[in-house]
């Protein structure tokens, strides 16, 4: 795996970028239909170039340019950000805010793509750092594109302030860390942590200071706070993006830190039912920020009466289930976590498109304004309601075996209580999951109410992303060796 | 008290930049104008940036804190500027930038 | 054995509940309706070929058993397979669904959507009672959540939501502990088969090895928690209420006479053969919530003035002998629990229709509003002293073998606890006796008396209302066919649980 | 003799089902068809009594047939058979006599009826119900009979349930009785938990051979003696036979008289081996109490029917105080002789009743027996008979046999019981002597009164020369037929038979003509005026008989009104408290959480009570922190990670 290959991802988008400028410019002032197909070729290039490294097996687990690790988890995150950009990007399209957005718009995703693919790969602490400001400032400026939308400048005000706050305290958290570990690639972080380094006190501030910034990224508590004001404020396809791209990729960046960090893994010490897993600092701040996240998402939640909040916390909730793979961190685990992702990549952008469909349909997004959906548009209110039941974890939907597996996970570990509470979470978000529910069927539908119409574009678009939450369950166990094979080239417990 | 400042060792510098972070992190606390906050934000990237050049000059590494130090320069600049960007427009809708304020997304 | 006709059976309603969304919108009312029946008729003759199907299989173990690789990164199998207890309950849930789509004839409000729902449920209720993969019961366990909080939810009475999302959430909570336990037994050994997990029990007198107990207990706890949902038991019981009085008749019935059997099948089928230790230990908690069900319902129910909340509270305390046959571990009070569990599963559907059918007509179910419809529609007046008698645990009536039996069985193990339950006897007569005299019998108003709004049981009605009634006599006088159904398998069952419970 | 036993069983039977379901179109009202079948039933039993007689008796054990398997345990059967022996015989007889006669009573009381075929209907089922408790050969099927006995009592007792009154005393029989059975459930327990079956034969011989030890039997025999009183409607549980006369009279004849509260009896006497010494005494201290208190409450009554109720419930006091003293063979002769004469009275009220045009209340009758002669010589011959005339009634027989054992158990007793004796005889003739006696009180009533007709005298006549021929032990059926029950029943012999201590038989003489002679003296020679002179000290207790002893308000105060508000409390709780505990907890985090002025009605009805309250609040707690201003986000922020970093740094 030549260099050159392990960049050509981010030079096919970077081509993207350039290609959708010079079109948007040619065009001068006209919206070209062009641009979408520009971005999304590029998009679904980067795709084929990341299932060409998971086909084949020319990874090799090799770090180029001393700064990324190509190996399968890289590809498969790759890949997983740029099904997101496209969906994120055709959504747009069809949902609420403006239906055909300049070619900033697509710049700025195709982008944001480049800054997650590298993020995902990254072994190097400048490099770590620089993808995960490129993710977010992209993320800053596309929240705030509509200019004359009051609420979404409020919502881009918030997250850029939150977000350079937090990456403050990260950029501090690494330096003190490129102190103790004399170098600013993980490697050498690693062989530090394993040679003692670990227990010097500054040691334990700096990763508490870094875990706050990627605590933002995949907002966790107690850095959850902009996530609910920013989905509501943004328009509903990029807050579906955020929900999932960024995330995913603070979730690749939090892996690679973790594995320098927790040299050893945090397994429990007796084997059963012991509740607090201290197995080491590390494990023991994941595991309660993970309780915090879900618990926080899945009470605040239940209160919404706004859906692209609601839908907000419950990627909230759905972070903290996440952190809780983290916090186990055995191999078994991190693959957990990967099917986990892959997962929640179908649901919720299915949700958020849904949302946007909603909301350009209704003009609101509050969730009485679904009122009597079930009735004036069966198939679409039927679709949400399979995601919606999916995204709690109900069989035979797909949410059901993402938790299943990762629950798994924990419970092997003996973490039982933990395990208990993260199920008792997802059996109380059930609540303000069926809260749309109620709105289209429980409450019947006013007279009068015109059926919703739904675009040809959405329909397909919503079919594609509905379609695996329910039928993968029939090939489930392709999936589930698939996300095994991941595990052995992170190279865990090495 | 002399012999403090006899030979200024690494953990002068590290001193100052804590002094510095905590400085900047009340600021971005106290401060209800958003470019306010933005000031507070470049004190704590430059605390890190201290703590990088001085790790760089006293450690063994060969200048990787200092090329670190240039890059989080260079990020904090565009992050001031797309942040100023952002602040404008919430300027022109609503006529004032205080933080505290502009909270109708909220509950 | 290749034969799949246990796979047929439960995809019959499903393909039912499919096709009635094919019917064409215009003629949905009165297509969707013939639908579901033939379906239900068709689902309740394959529950008899799998009866005689069972029936032929000779040796021990389960009959008709189709066993296929399903998800082998989790080693889960699609397992079916029946024995006795099942072939009981399978044949009660066609039967009751039967009366209940005929209950179901004129739903007005989008019938397409309530029939397919129907026949969800029934294909779900029906998977639970044949699988042997506890993946697959879980999951059958979930796909019928979902069609019953449509039901209640959409063509349920004034506060029909929050009784749906509290029934929803009240079982979701308790399947959640029992998935744990389900992926606890799976880590530690490695097999989701419930005959396998028996085996393993045998073998090593426990699962999860020595040091466990605790797990043990806590692993029971979860599934006797997960099942006491459903039962319901004592402290979980609130939500039957809600869920009786919003739920439209028909879905009251099959939720009275089919998924509160769901709860003491789990218990048989996996929670005490599971755990047998642990459930020694914790034999007498269990009976103390048996007792305080039997006696606690007994007395709300005497409080009620709406009547379906009466009859709702009247199952919790008849299904608290359920738990309390199965705490004592004795062969009597296993028979008994499972014959209350068949008794119970055709007496309260009656009830449940004769409250559906004043309903109907009076479109109240104010136990003081009403009076003396003995006289006004006197059909209707014997079916349902019938009917309260049966339940009354009149001898020669289902009701009073059930209780017999049970008491005997509980009696020789916890003396004195089940004296206590005797006083539920004498409360159940009281509560019982002054609905009769308050509803059927005394001066009738004139309201009741015009024959055109207050017809006598329609020719359908009693379609429903007979059949059950025979069956709750025959089951009275000559118990031993019922009983003889299930009476092998489940002594073999807690044969295999007792030798390990250390129960003398 | 099994097809015997089988016909007198299922003609009632098949009687009730071709009544039930034809009875309305068939001539007549279908009353010729059930007086056929009883009359069929009682054909048969007569048969069964005269193959007794010539000593043959029906074990099931022996007899192929009369018993099969009807439930499988494990290795434990339940079998249910048919069983005839000296007892069933005598018992067959009475109850399908009895049952005859006052079918063929009602097709003349009864006419006109507008549910007349219903009546006959649950008569039939009665008839068999009783007939299956009699013949059964194991408790449990006796408890099936005894409970079936329970219903038809309800139903026919709530007759004319139209009017509430009957409904409420339908209602107070079957849950008092109900509570009764309670102790035959706990007895059914006790034996079953040792002997694993219920057969009558099997329960004796471990009873005996001891594995049954002393102390379950005890604990047994005073369950089933809790359900015998509440049948037989005893000292505590008596209150419902008085109410129970709401019912048609020729039902308060049948049941009340002859056949259902002498299951109580029966019951005990069938069950006797399980009953140790001290279960006896109690026998005969309920019997004995219940005997005086009932005396007591009948002299004050007015009622003619809740007279006899009363003295009803004495009599059965006299038998439960025999058998209590191992008079066990004198108690059953008395049962017997008591159905016949009590039947008669009963029978003759109601004839009384009828030709008064449905008036119960005597001190508006008087001087009938001029114009109701057949009615008034069988109803003297029926006073006669319960009060013990010597010699010439069956009653004295009866009732001295009872003295005798009583005497020879603990003199006391005999005291008890000859106060009672004198009792009735006293209330007895005042009730006649009110009714046929003196001038007539009220014109209307007299001259309206007239003979009844053949079908209702004609049973009256049969019964009262039953009353006389039944003492003299005509056929030798004492010796033939209870004796033997009675070694085969009774362990050691405590039980001695016939003889008669000379003393004890005068006494009883005397208390008899003594209670005779004052009941004639007071009530048909002095004038009215006089007596109410005589009876004014006697004002308080007479009013607190006339009350019953208080026992209904007592039972009222004490069971039903904390048990109506027992149910209500537990019925708020349920719907507030388990709901409400985790409810309660919500509204306190909530109210904590007030500042955010968050709570509307609207989200909490829409919330879920329970778990869902408590979400919501801390839910509400969480909301408050999200409230849109930068600084809080960043200051929550930064107040975790400083708090971390101490935690940590420890």
């Amino acid at each position: 795996m030549t260099a050159l290959g392990a960049l050509l991802p981010s030079i096919l988008l970077t081509a993207g970028v350039l290609a959708v400028l010079f079109a948007d410019a040619a065009a001068k002032g006209r919206r070209p239909l062009l641009l979408p197909w520009i971005s999304g070729t590029a998009l679904v290039a980067v795709a084929a170039v990341a299932v060409a490294w998971l086909a084949g097996d020319r990874l090799g687990d090799r770090v180029v340019l001393g700064a990324l690790r190509m190996d399968a988890f890289t590809a498969v995150l790759t890949l997983f950000c740029a099904v997101a950009g496209l969906v994120s990007i055709l959504a747009t399209l069809v949902g609420d805010g403006n239906s055909r957005p300049g070619g900033e718009f697509h710049a700025l995703v195709l982008c944001a793509v480049v800054g997650m693919s590298v993020l995902a790969a990254a072994v190097d602490m400048v490099t770590l750092y620089l993808a995960f400001e490129l993710v977010s400032i992209t993320g800053y400026v596309l929240v705030g594109m509509r200019r004359a939308d009051r609420l979404a400048n409020e919502a881009a005000m918030k997250y850029v302030l939150f977000g350079a706050v937090s990456s403050g305290l990260m950029v501090y958290g690494l330096s003190l860390l490129f102190g103790l570990a004399g170098g600013t690639s993980l490697e050498a972080l690693r062989a530090a942590v394993v040679s003692g380094a670990s227990s010097q006190p500054v040691f334990v501030a700096a990763v508490v200071l870094v875990f706050a910034g990627f605590a933002f990224k995949v907002s966790a508590a107690p850095f959850h706070f902009w996530a609910p004001d920013v989905y509501q404020g943004a328009p509903t396809a990029v807050a579906g993006f955020l929900s999932v791209a960024s995330k995913a990729a603070g979730f690749a960046g939090l892996v690679r830190v973790v594995l320098a960090l927790g040299a050893q893994p945090a397994t429990a010490k007796e084997p059963i039912a012991s509740f607090l897993p201290w197995g080491s600092p590390v494990a023991a701040v994941l595991a309660v920020a993970a309780v915090l996240t879900m618990t926080v998402g899945n009470l605040a939640a239940c209160r919404q009466k706004d859906l692209k909040r609601l839908l907000a916390y419950s990627s909230i909730a759905h972070a903290g289930y996440m952190l809780m793979a983290l916090a186990v961190w055995t191999p078994n685990a991190m693959s957990a976590l990967v099917f986990y992702l892959v997962t929640y990549l179908f649901m919720n952008l299915a949700a958020f498109l849904f949302a946007g469909i909603v909301v350009r349909a209704t003009g609101s997004s509050s969730i009485d304004s679904l009122h009597g959906l079930g009735f004036r548009n069966p198939w679409l209110a039927a679709a949400f309601t399979l995601v919606m039941l999916s995204l709690t974890g109900i069989p035979p939907m797909l949410g059901f075996l993402g938790k299943l597996v990762l629950f798994e996970s924990v419970l092997r570990e003996g973490w039982v209580w933990f395990a208990v509470i993260g199920l008792l979470n997802g059996a109380i978000s059930l609540y303000y999951y069926a809260l749309p529910l109620r709105r289209m069927y429980l409450e019947g539908v006013a007279e009068g109410a015109p059926p919703v119409r739904l675009a040809p574009g959405a329909a397909v678009l919503a079919a594609v992303l509905v379609l695996p939450v329910v039928a993968f369950f029939l090939w489930w166990s392709p999936l589930a060796d698939w996300a095994r094979t991941v595990v052995p080239s992170l190279r865990i417990g090495s | 008290m002399t012999g403090f400042l006899e030979h200024i060792g690494l953990m002068h510098f590290l001193t100052v930049g804590a002094v510095l972070f905590c400085a900047g992190i009340v600021t971005v606390l106290a401060r209800r104008n958003a470019v306010g906050v933005l000031i507070g934000l470049e004190l704590v990237l430059n605390a890190a940036n201290l703590n990088l050049v001085a790790f760089d000059r006293f450690g063994p590494a060969p200048l990787r804190g200092s090329v670190f130090a240039i890059f989080v320069l260079a990020v904090a600049a565009a992050e001031a500027a797309i942040a100023l960007a952002i602040v404008l427009n919430v300027f022109d809708s609503r006529d004032e930038i205080d933080v505290d304020e502009v909270s109708a997304l909220k509950g | 054995m290749g034969s799949n006709l246990l796979t047929l059976t439960f995809l019959i309603p499903l393909a039912g509940s499919l096709l009635v969304l094919l019917v064409p919108k215009e003629s949905a009312g009165r297509a969707c309706r013939w639908v579901n029946l033939l379906t239900s008729l068709a689902t309740f003759g394959a529950t008899l070929a799998v009866w005689s199907g069972w029936s032929k299989h000779t040796g021990g173990g389960y009959a008709l058993v189709e066993d296929a690789a399903w998800i082998k990164a989790f080693s889960i199998r699609y397992h079916l397979g029946v024995d006795g207890v099942s072939v009981a309950l399978l044949l009660l849930t066609s039967f009751v669904s039967l009366g209940g789509s005929l209950a179901s004839w004129n739903i007005e409000k989008s019938p397409k959507g309530y029939h397919s729902m129907f026949l969800l449920l029934l294909g779900g209720m029906i998977g639970v009672f044949m699988a042997l993969d506890m993946f697959l019961f879980y999951l059958f366990w979930e796909i019928m959540l979902l069609p019953m909080y449509f039901l209640i939810g959409i063509w349920g009475g004034p506060r029909r939501q929050y009784a749906a999302i509290k029934f929803f959430l009240y079982t979701l909570a308790g399947s959640v502990l029992m998935l744990a336990a389900i992926v606890l037994i799976w880590i530690k050994h490695g097999t989701f088969q419930i005959p396998e997990i028996v085996a393993l029990v045998k073998a090593h007198g426990g699962l999860f090895g020595e040091g466990a107990e605790g797990l043990r207990i806590a692993c029971f706890i979860a599934f006797f928690v997960a099942f006491a949902i459903k039962v319901p038991s004592f402290p979980f019981h609130t939500w039957l209420p809600d869920a009786h009085v919003e739920a439209p008749t028909p879905i009251s019935m099959i939720l009275a006479g089919v998924l509160l059997k769901m709860g003491g099948y789990g218990l048989i089928r996996m929670a005490y053969p599971f755990f047998p230790t642990a459930a020694a230990t914790l034999g007498t908690t269990i009976v103390v919530i048996s007792l305080i069900s039997i006696v606690y319902a007994a007395f709300v129910a005497m409080a009620q003035t709406d009547f379906k909340k009466l009859v709702a509270y009247s199952s919790v305390s008849h299904m608290g002998f359920v738990t309390l046959g199965l705490a004592s571990l004795t062969p009597e009070g296993h028979n008994g629990a499972m014959y209350m569990m068949l008794a119970h599963g055709t007496i309260s559907p009656m009830l449940f229709m004769i409250v559906g059918v004043i309903y109907e007509r009076a479109h109240h179910r104010d136990l003081d509003r009403f009076g003396g419809l003995a006289w006004a529609m006197p059909t209707y007046g014997v079916l349902a002293a019938f009917g309260i008698f049966a339940s009354l645990g009149l001898p020669a009536l289902s009701g009073f073998i059930a209780e017999i039996t049970v008491f005997l069985g509980s009696f020789q193990s916890f003396p004195r606890l089940t004296l206590v339950a005797t006083v539920g006897m004498v409360v159940t007569a009281a509560y019982y006796l002054i609905t009769l005299q308050k509803v059927y019998l005394g001066d009738t108003p004139a309201v009741y008396r015009d024959k055109a709004h207050y017809p006598d049981v329609s020719r359908r009605e009693l379609l429903v209302l007979v059949p059950l009634a025979i069956v709750t006599l025959w089951m009275g006088i000559l118990p031993d066919g019922a009983m003889s159904i299930y009476r092998g398998d489940l002594e073999g069952i807690l044969e295999g649980v007792k030798a390990i419970a250390g129960k003398p | 003799m099994l097809t015997l036993a089988l016909v007198v069983v299922l003609a009632p039977f098949g009687g009730f089902l071709l009544q039930s379901a034809f009875g309305r179109r068939l001539p007549r009202q279908g009353d010729w068809l059930t007086i056929a079948t009883i009359g069929a039933s009682f054909a048969a039993s007569c048969a069964l009594l005269a193959k007794v007689l010539g000593g043959e008796t029906l074990d099931p054990a022996v007899v192929a047939g009369a018993r099969f398997d009807w439930l499988r345990f494990g290795d434990v059967v339940w079998r249910v058979g048919v069983k005839v022996d000296g007892l069933t015989a005598v018992m067959l007889f009475v109850v399908t006599l009895v049952a005859f006669l006052v079918h063929v009573f009602s097709s003349a009381y009864m006419k006109g009826d507008p549910k007349y075929w219903k009546f006959f209907a649950w008569l039939q089922m009665f008839s068999t119900s009783m007939l299956v408790l009699v013949l059964a050969d194991n408790l449990l099927v006796l408890f099936i009979g005894w409970e079936l006995v329970g219903l038809c009592s309800y139903k026919l007792i709530g007759f004319w349930s139209e009017k509430a009154a009957p409904g409420n005393a339908a209602r107070k029989a079957f849950i008092t009785t109900r509570i009764g059975d309670l102790g035959m459930v706990a007895a059914l327990m006790l034996v079953y938990a040792q002997t694993k079956s219920f057969a009558f034969e099997d329960m004796f011989r471990a009873a005996t051979t001891g594995s049954l030890d002393s102390q379950t039997c005890t604990w047994a025999s005073l369950g089933l003696l809790f359900a015998a009183m509440g049948k037989s409607a005893q000292f505590p549980l008596h209150v419902w036979l008085p109410d129970a006369m709401e019912g048609p009279t020729p039902v308060s004849a049948l049941i009340h008289a002859a056949t259902m509260v002498a299951a109580g009896v029966y019951l005990v006497g069938r069950c006797y081996p399980l009953f140790t010494d001290a279960s006896l005494l109690v026998v005969a201290a309920v019997g004995g109490v219940t005997a005086v208190m009932a005396g007591l409450i009948a002299l004050a009554q007015d009622d003619i029917k809740k007279v006899l109720a009363y003295s009803t419930v004495s009599q059965l006091g006299f038998m439960f105080l025999g058998l209590g003293c191992k008079a066990w063979h004198a108690a059953l002769f008395h049962l017997t002789t008591h159905a016949f004469f009590k039947a008669l009275m009963f029978l003759g009220s109601g004839s009384v009743i009828h030709a008064c045009h449905h008036e119960q209340d005597m001190r508006r009758m008087g001087g009938l027996w001029r114009k109701m002669p057949i009615t008034g010589t069988t109803f003297f011959v029926g006073v006669l008979a319960i009060a013990g005339f010597p010699f010439v009634t069956a009653g004295f027989y009866s009732k001295d046999a009872i003295l005798a054992g009583a005497w020879h158990m603990h003199p006391a007793l005999a005291w008890v019981g000859l106060g009672a004796a004198v009792l009735t005889a006293f209330y007895m003739f005042r009730l006649f002597a009110m009714t046929f006696l003196g001038k007539p009180k009220d014109e209307h009533v007299f001259e309206h009164a007239h003979e009844s007709p053949l079908p209702m005298t004609l049973p009256l006549v049969v019964l009262g020369v039953l009353s006389v021929v039944a003492g003299w032990d005509l056929v030798g059926w004492h010796t033939k037929l209870l004796e033997p029950t009675a070694a085969a029943v009774t362990s050691a012999g405590s039980v001695h038979g016939h003889e008669h201590s000379e003393v004890v038989m005068t006494l009883a003489i005397v208390a008899g003509l003594f209670g005779l002679v004052a009941g004639f003296v007071l009530f048909a020679k002095t004038s009215p005026a006089r007596v109410a002179a005589l009876k004014r000290p006697f004002a308080a207790l007479e009013r607190a008989f006339a009350r019953k002893f208080g026992f209904d308000e007592l039972y009222r105060e004490l069971v039903l009104r904390p048990a109506y508000t027992l149910a209500k409390i537990l019925s708020w709780a349920d719907a507030e408290g388990v709901d409400g505990a985790v409810n309660g907890i919500g509204r306190t985090a909530r109210s904590a959480s007030r500042g955010s002025g968050w709570a509307d009605a609207k989200v909490v009805d829409g919330a879920v009570r329970g778990t869902g309250a408590a979400v919501l609040a801390g839910g509400g707690g969480l909301s408050r922190l999200q409230s849109g201003r930068f600084r809080t986000y960043v200051a929550a922020g930064v107040v975790v990670v400083a708090t971390v970093l101490v935690v940590l740094s420890f």
